[in-house]
């Protein structure tokens, strides 16, 4: 399988989540920079966390009119997996991509440090290998994670089942306890914490490596390839 | 237009223009006779910053020389952007330590996040991927409104710019004391990794190269300290121009981005960052370690305001750009590079073979000297110094110590008396994660970082206990190099190399002068007994507000090496059962202890006594019981006694302790006698363990029940439950920092 | 040469955790006569002439599609002639 | 009572890494006419019935302590009577 990990101006996660890929998961990954415009080579869709573009102006709200962005809604469309991951889900969440805002934290600190999140749905094709209800530990790491959105969008995200993660400790004023959310067809995934610093029991937690696991394994059963 | 009027040649002699840029007499006679004429304002202002305390180090460097700079594993000592040394397989670490005190003092968010890219420009401008920050901090008590603004903005603009420019923050300290109240110190440290083969140093090597510029445009931001007042010269409009510089950390992401791809190049001659004095320091100190000259077009800086002058654009200070070498011909690679992160490299000059500094602007020569004559020419000041007359009665006093009844509640304060207190407040601010490497976050000993496909990792801290310098700098001095090497071999390394931040006050004050003779000596008596040479650092004058100085505080930074993942130690007891040990013997010390000030309110007597060979000796035992596998978790005994290290090592855990002591008197519990350890066991390992480790006692054991229990000669003194212990711990800071003043 | 200025809020109803500290922060400063705070952006710049000559078009376009987020923020703005001398 | 409007902008010469940030996302959205970009804060709050009857006083002492940060920003505000009904 082939992962792209989307590179913007001052994205800072992106080796994170590409060592995660290719020396975890052991899959094929490449870097592929914001002023790319295709993606037709690529079975999944990482958008990495980090600053882009200094979070100057609104998290995210830059880098969401980057040259590669009509790509990756492309992507999207055909159904092929996106996995925003913090910064990353901003940019989804500009772009339209997926519903809703984020505001400053709640306590307008940024806040680093292992949380515990509830999977609230595994029929996903991000989250199949983790058992429903389960407590993972995923790490946090963001300024803006107070996660908003109007009534009317809660009710639809909670009456499809989009809401696919959700903090056990809200930590940041965050509605609903949204720590991570789907688009209704199921194939993007944001996500504030960072399933990619929790890929390793070496550096406290390997929870976040099913995240990838279940992306593989699904996308092996969409291909018809066992392993 | 009203341009900028600058006074002419005359004006600068006559009028003494040059006493208020900090150029003595002496100074500007001395710059006439080099230059041979009478220097211009622009030039004058050249020389100023250059000869600056900060630039030249023309009062400390005596006391520099004493330090060990070289040893086995050692490839580049002070004098370059940061020290390198090395960690075998081909690799280096690369690191330095730097203090932003003052603009701290003035715009603590601003100041505290440019001191942050500016100590990360000094390791990437080496070669190195920065992997990691650190920082030491000193704030006043937090019980005025001004020190709790300058505490929360210092750790916001720590975080703000580290996190930004995804460098993990993964250690630092906090001591709090009055004599900081209206000069915080902020120190910042970076640690890089580097290939042997990518080393880089600042050099303008290559008649005919051409010097370039990247980064941010420049502004005259910085410079107005240097600036006499300005009333008569310029135009109204222009006044009250800020000297606060402002961090762009986004636009550091894409420098260093852009310049390790640029360092692979062999099209590159030297890189420097422009830090301090900016444009001026960096091509003259490049030019004069190549034996060159450099001669530039200030037509051609990259500009951010307009009609700025040939003296505001060297002496600007605004933050992000570097400068570099490239070889003729290989500009447009260069710009290529840079291109890729949306940056721009601007040809501004050319390597020339006369060792001049030689500037133009609009067509004419606006400054002319040589270059060595700014970078290494600067005087040399061999100050006065006295032994101040606390001293002799510190060292002879004897004290009446208060008798203790009640342990439990001593260290219940102690807990929350902020320099011990639990510092999750400011490091969860911190992404200490990024880059995936930290094995071992903020709230041990010291922090690991994994190096990535080697099996080994880096251990760091910074240490610095400034109470004990106050009443002892020698002493005091020794401490701090101690007390790093115990916290890196606490954590399973081997302590390689050290940088150093060396915050006084006024060096011109003989018995400030004479704490900063006597802490170097200390200092370097315990790098060369503890063999961690000193790589890299900076030094930090004038730390005074109303003629009061801070403690002396030479904060130092340690690298070290964990040979073996499996050596990574913490400081936190692992499973019930396990034994306790104190290795080291404990005497009643009270002079600048946290229980002293708690009790009294102030630091006086005698600063703890070290042996430095007792030390040594101990610290290389506990490592090679570490590497051997015998120990489960070590933590070095320090502010607060071993009462404290106690419960540091249960506290956030779910065990409790059984400990059994004797002695004279209670207040043992709390004293601060050098070279001790607190360390676990297991109990098939405590044979192996005794035969590696001398002078370790028993104290005890590991139990289940989450209760801290200590008896004092067979009588419970101490029956505390850890969560309440953890509280008191957790809650000190932010509710220090949230109650009404 | 039009110069703008755009002032964008949070939408009335959406919780405001800025304005909320800053509430707070006055009342440890004994500050109790302060009530709904809000804080929000302002921004200035310069519009050269427009190809469109339509500077309003263009300005609610670069409100809409990036100096706010329509989701939870309102912006308003004002123009102002720039006479150049 | 009196609503209060502050403007919160940096002083003349300080950086504006944010203002630079936006111009350079507008000029990759093709808009190149937009120039001098530069972002502040704006707070808007109620300020009640205080007991100095000297709402000025006030206004501007929250501004230089709390609001802004004089070292490198400015401010300016207006106030505005409200008529509660
Ligand atoms: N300013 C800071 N930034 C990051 N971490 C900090 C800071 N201050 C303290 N810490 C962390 O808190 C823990 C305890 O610090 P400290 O009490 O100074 O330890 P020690 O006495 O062992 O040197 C360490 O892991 C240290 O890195
Ligand atoms: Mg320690």
């Amino acid at each position: 399988m082939r992962f792209a990990v989307i590179v913007f101006p001052g994205s800072n996660c992106d080796t994170d989540l590409f060592h995660a890929i290719r020396d975890e998961l052991g899959e094929q990954v490449d870097y592929v920079d914001h002023t790319e415009t295709n993606l037709a080579h690529y079975d999944a869709v990482l958008l990495p966390g980090g600053f882009s573009y200094g979070d100057y102006l609104r998290s995210g709200a830059i880098a969401s009119f980057s040259n590669i962005m009509p790509a990756v809604k492309g992507f999207a469309d055909s159904g092929k997996p996106v996995l925003g991951i913090c910064n990353g889900f901003q940019v989804l969440l500009e772009a339209g991509l997926l519903p809703g805002a984020m505001k400053r934290n709640e306590e307008l600190k940024f806040i680093c440090r292992p949380v515990e999140l509830i999977v609230e749905n595994n029929q996903t094709i991000f989250t199949s290998e983790y058992q429903l209800k389960e407590a993972i530990q995923v790490p946090v790491a963001h300024a803006e994670g107070n996660y908003e959105c109007n009534e009317a969008t809660l009710e639809s995200l909670q009456v499809n089942n989009q809401i696919v993660f959700k903090y056990k400790q809200n930590p940041n004023g965050s509605t609903a306890d949204i720590a991570g959310i789907t688009n209704e067809k199921g194939n993007v995934l944001g996500m504030m914490p960072h399933p990619e610093r929790a890929v390793d029991q070496l550096l406290g937690s390997a929870d976040g490596l099913r995240l990838f696991q279940s992306i593989l394994k699904n996308w092996r059963e969409q291909n018809a390839i066992t392993s | 237009m009203p341009l900028l009027l600058e006074p002419n040649t005359t004006e600068v002699k006559e009028k003494k223009l040059y006493q208020d840029m900090g150029l003595t007499d002496e100074e500007f006679q001395l710059i006439e006779q080099i230059l041979g004429r009478t220097p211009n304002y622009t030039e004058t202002g050249i020389f100023s910053v250059m000869w600056s305390e900060h630039c030249s180090y023309k009062k400390s460097r005596p006391l520099l020389k004493k330090f060990p700079t070289e040893g086995e594993r050692i490839l580049q000592g002070p004098g370059e952007g940061a020290g390198i040394v090395d960690i075998g397989d081909g690799q280096a670490a690369v690191f330095k330590i730097e203090s932003h005190n003052h603009p701290s003092a003035i715009e603590p968010y601003q100041g505290a996040a440019t001191g942050v890219g500016g100590i990360i420009r000094d390791v990437f401008s080496m070669g190195a991927r920065p992997i990691a920050l650190l920082n030491s901090l000193r704030f006043g008590e937090l019980n005025d409104s001004r020190t709790k603004y300058l505490f929360e903005e210092v750790v916001a603009g720590i975080a703000g710019y580290g996190n930004c420019v995804g460098i993990p923050t993964v250690g630092g300290e906090i001591q709090i004391d009055d004599c900081y109240k209206g000069n915080p110190l902020v120190n910042a440290m970076c640690v890089g990794i580097i290939d042997h083969t990518d080393i880089q140093v600042g050099q303008a090597k290559g008649i005919g190269n051409t010097v370039m510029y990247i980064g941010s445009a420049t502004g005259r931001d910085g410079i107005h300290g240097a600036t006499f007042a300005s009333e008569e010269l310029t135009d109204e409009s222009q006044e009250d121009r800020p000297a606060v510089q402002v961090g762009d950390p986004f636009m550091e992401k894409l420098l260093i981005e852009a310049c390790l791809e640029i360092t692979k190049s062999d099209a590159l001659v030297g890189i420097q960052d422009m830090g301090a004095a900016g444009l001026t320091s960096s091509a003259s100190e490049m030019a004069s370690k190549a034996g060159t000259g450099i001669e530039m077009n200030l037509d051609l800086v990259p500009q951010r305001e307009q009609h700025m002058t040939p003296y505001e654009m060297m002496l600007s200070e605004s933050q992000e750009r570097m400068l570099i070498v490239v070889k003729k011909g290989h500009e447009q690679e260069m710009k290529d590079i840079v291109a890729k992160y949306d940056l721009e490299a601007v040809e501004v000059g050319t390597v020339i073979e006369e060792k001049q500094l030689r500037l133009t602007y609009n067509g004419e020569v606006v400054a002319d000297m040589p270059v060595d004559a700014l970078a290494e020419d600067a005087p040399i000041y061999h100050l006065p110094s006295k032994e101040p007359k606390d001293y002799q009665i510190n060292q002879t006093m004897s004290f009446n110590l208060p008798k203790i009844d009640n342990p439990e509640e001593l260290l219940i304060k102690l807990l929350q008396a902020p320099t011990i207190a639990n510092k999750e407040w400011v490091y969860d601010q911190y992404d200490y994660m990024v880059q995936t490497n930290t094995v071992v976050s903020p709230g041990s000993d010291a922090a690991i970082l994994r190096i990535r496909d080697t099996g080994k990792a880096l251990a760091m801290t910074t240490d610095c206990n400034s109470r004990y310098l106050h009443l002892d700098p020698k002493t005091g001095g020794k401490i701090a190099v101690a007390e790093a090497a115990r916290n890196i071999i606490c954590s399973g390394g081997e302590p390689l190399a050290l940088t150093d931040c060396l915050n006084f006050g006024n060096p011109e004050k003989a018995e400030n002068f004479w704490s900063m003779e006597q802490a170097t000596d200390g200092m370097a008596i315990a790098s060369k007994q503890l063999s961690t040479p000193v790589i890299s650092g900076n030094v930090s004058l004038y730390n005074e507000t109303n003629g009061v100085s801070v403690y002396p505080t030479p904060v130092v930074g340690m690298v070290g090496l964990v040979h073996d993942l499996n050596h990574i130690t913490t400081q936190h007891v692992k499973q019930a059962g396990d034994h306790i040990y104190v290795i080291g013997e404990t005497d009643l010390e009270i002079g600048g202890s946290e229980i002293q000030k708690l009790l009294t309110g102030k630091y006086e007597g005698k600063a703890p006594v070290i042996n430095l060979e007792k030390e040594k000796d101990r610290q290389k035992q506990l490592l090679t019981a570490i590497q051997t596998g015998v120990i489960e978790s070590a933590h070095d005994i320090s502010e607060g006694g071993l009462a404290v290290a106690l419960a540091e090592k249960v506290m956030t855990t779910e065990h409790g302790l059984d400990i059994n002591l004797s002695g004279s008197q209670l207040l043992e519990l709390f004293s601060e006698t050098q070279s001790r350890f607190v360390v676990t066991v297991k109990a098939e390992n405590l044979r192996a363990f005794e035969e590696l480790v001398n002078d370790a006692n028993w104290i005890g054991k590991v139990t289940t029940d989450g209760y801290l229990d200590v008896k004092w000669n067979g009588e419970g003194v101490i029956k505390a439950s850890v969560q309440t212990l953890t509280d008191y711990w957790k809650g000190a800071i932010p509710c220090l920092l949230t109650s009404k003043v | 040469m039009v110069k703008v200025k755009v002032y964008v809020t949070l939408k009335e109803g959406v919780l405001d955790p800025q304005g909320k500290a800053i509430e707070q922060a006055l009342s440890t400063m004994n500050i109790d006569n302060v009530n709904d705070m809000h804080v929000g952006k302002y921004m200035e710049f310069i519009l050269e002439e427009s190809a469109t000559e339509n500077d309003n078009e263009q300005i609610e376009m670069m409100c809409e599609q990036l100096l706010s987020n329509p989701v939870i923020e309102d912006y308003r703005y004002e123009t102002e002639e720039v006479v150049t001398a």
